[in-house]
């Protein structure tokens, strides 16, 4: 089970394009890349989840994690997600108060 | 499934190592056990979800207690419902005595997976077991 | 896998009814296990028939034998090689004594079986079971 | 699990669309069928493998099984399949001289 993890920088977001299943195995993956984006500046970060067809706790406890680290310097995270299946996931745990979530990347960059 | 119907109750178990790499192979064998027993498909992710969570909190806990003792998964289709049971051999988890934020205010891994496992079935149970670990039970009504 | 490469082996167990609606999940399971080990797809799909075949012959010896024991099958990644057995409680097959073919002169399922497993995998074992029920036994070279 | 099994009529020939995996379990679908049209006078048979992701040897009992049945009429079963993972079973199995194996329905029927 592979986590495909794609970046791309658009002006001034970070955009990780997540593909394939987050869970306790991969979620370690995406903690790293985050942290890795974190380090080197990018303070505004867009996760697109629209290529992820299963999330867990832990991918949502690498998601949190990640917003604060941005939250420490005045960045944001927010997230790309039209999935019924994933949405019930953030709708169940509380966490659509607690992250942006749009419907494209160009939405949640404000391109 | 005519030949399932057969017998009113099927009993499948596997058997993991208590590490995350093989909690995929779990969610997939549950997945085909649900379709195949003829649950629909928003009931079968919601199934996926709640194993694997289970997993992840067996594989987790076990961390802490680093044995390599299995962690046991165990799937019963009887006529009515569908009981899965995932059993650790790892930490035994007080679930009243963990946080449910940290210190920022947000929740806690463990407390949104307690969250999806109470939402996602009909019903949930954890329990520590005699000679160590958590077994969580998930009952599913058809 | 780096957390799979720490311990030299890795066992998965899995029990399944002894009837034929369950075959399809082990499949499932072992695809998912051999990709996960790093075997190529051609490798996987070879497996995957194998351990079908000796599922499929476990089934149809218990549909003779008619118990409800299950079907166990055990994975065991070690080093260099992997170990696959399905092991079932139905009727013990003596296999020298089977006909090769039919009074038309066509190979029996039984015969294509056995060439399957003998061509698919590295190596090949039946044994009779202590108790009744036969386990065969896959050896896979990396 | 489950085999999708379409029959269509052309000329002299019943070609049978086999979708999905044939195994112990669902090779007694595959084997009814194979019935069916023996016991209505088709007697020359297409079985069209290339939707088959799988293939065991109790799905290769049954194609015998229908062979002997069609032969006990003077007729024919042919297949259609390209697919390398599903030539080898045959190859292995010594069944690619026992059965005619056409890359098209169009070869297998004559047309
Ligand atoms: N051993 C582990 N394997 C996989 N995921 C883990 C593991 N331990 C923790 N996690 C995930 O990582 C999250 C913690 O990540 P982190 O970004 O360090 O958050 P924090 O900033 O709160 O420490 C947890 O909520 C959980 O989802
Ligand atoms: N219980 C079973 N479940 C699934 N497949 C079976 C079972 N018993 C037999 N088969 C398959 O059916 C084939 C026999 O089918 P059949 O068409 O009756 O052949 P025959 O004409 O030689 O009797 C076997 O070779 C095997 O592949």
């Amino acid at each position: 089970m592979e986590l495909g993890l794609d970046v791309q920088k658009t002006g001034s977001h970070a955009v990780v394009d997540v593909k394939g299943e987050i869970d306790v195995y991969t979620a370690p993956k995406l903690r790293e890349k985050l942290i890795e984006l974190v380090s080197e500046g990018s303070y505004d970060v867009v996760v697109n989840l629209e290529g992820v067809d299963f999330l867990d706790s832990t991918g949502l406890g690498v998601l949190v994690g990640a917003l604060k680290r941005v939250k420490a310097h005045d960045g944001s995270l927010s997230l790309v997600c039209t999935q019924d299946k994933i949405l019930k996931i953030f709708k169940i745990t509380g966490l659509t108060k607690v992250f942006p979530i749009h419907e494209t990347v160009d939405a949640a960059t404000g391109a | 499934m005519q030949q399932r119907a057969r017998s009113s109750v099927a009993l499948v178990r596997l058997e993991i190592p208590p590490r995350s790499p093989y909690v995929g192979v779990v969610r997939l064998a549950i997945s085909s056990l649900a379709r195949s027993a003829g649950l629909d498909e928003e009931k079968v992710d919601d199934i996926k979800i709640a194993v694997s969570e289970a997993c992840a909190n067996a594989v987790l806990n076990n961390e802490e207690a680093s044995t390599d003792a299995p962690v046991t998964i165990s799937w019963e289709d009887s006529d009515g419902s569908v009981r899965i049971e995932v059993a650790d051999r790892g930490a035994t988890v007080d679930s009243s005595a963990s946080a449910d934020v940290d210190t920022q205010g947000f929740s806690t891994r463990a407390v949104m997976s307690f969250a999806l496992l109470k939402s996602l079935v009909d019903d949930c149970e954890f329990q520590p077991r005699d000679g160590g670990g958590m077994t969580t039970r998930l009952l599913i009504n058809r």
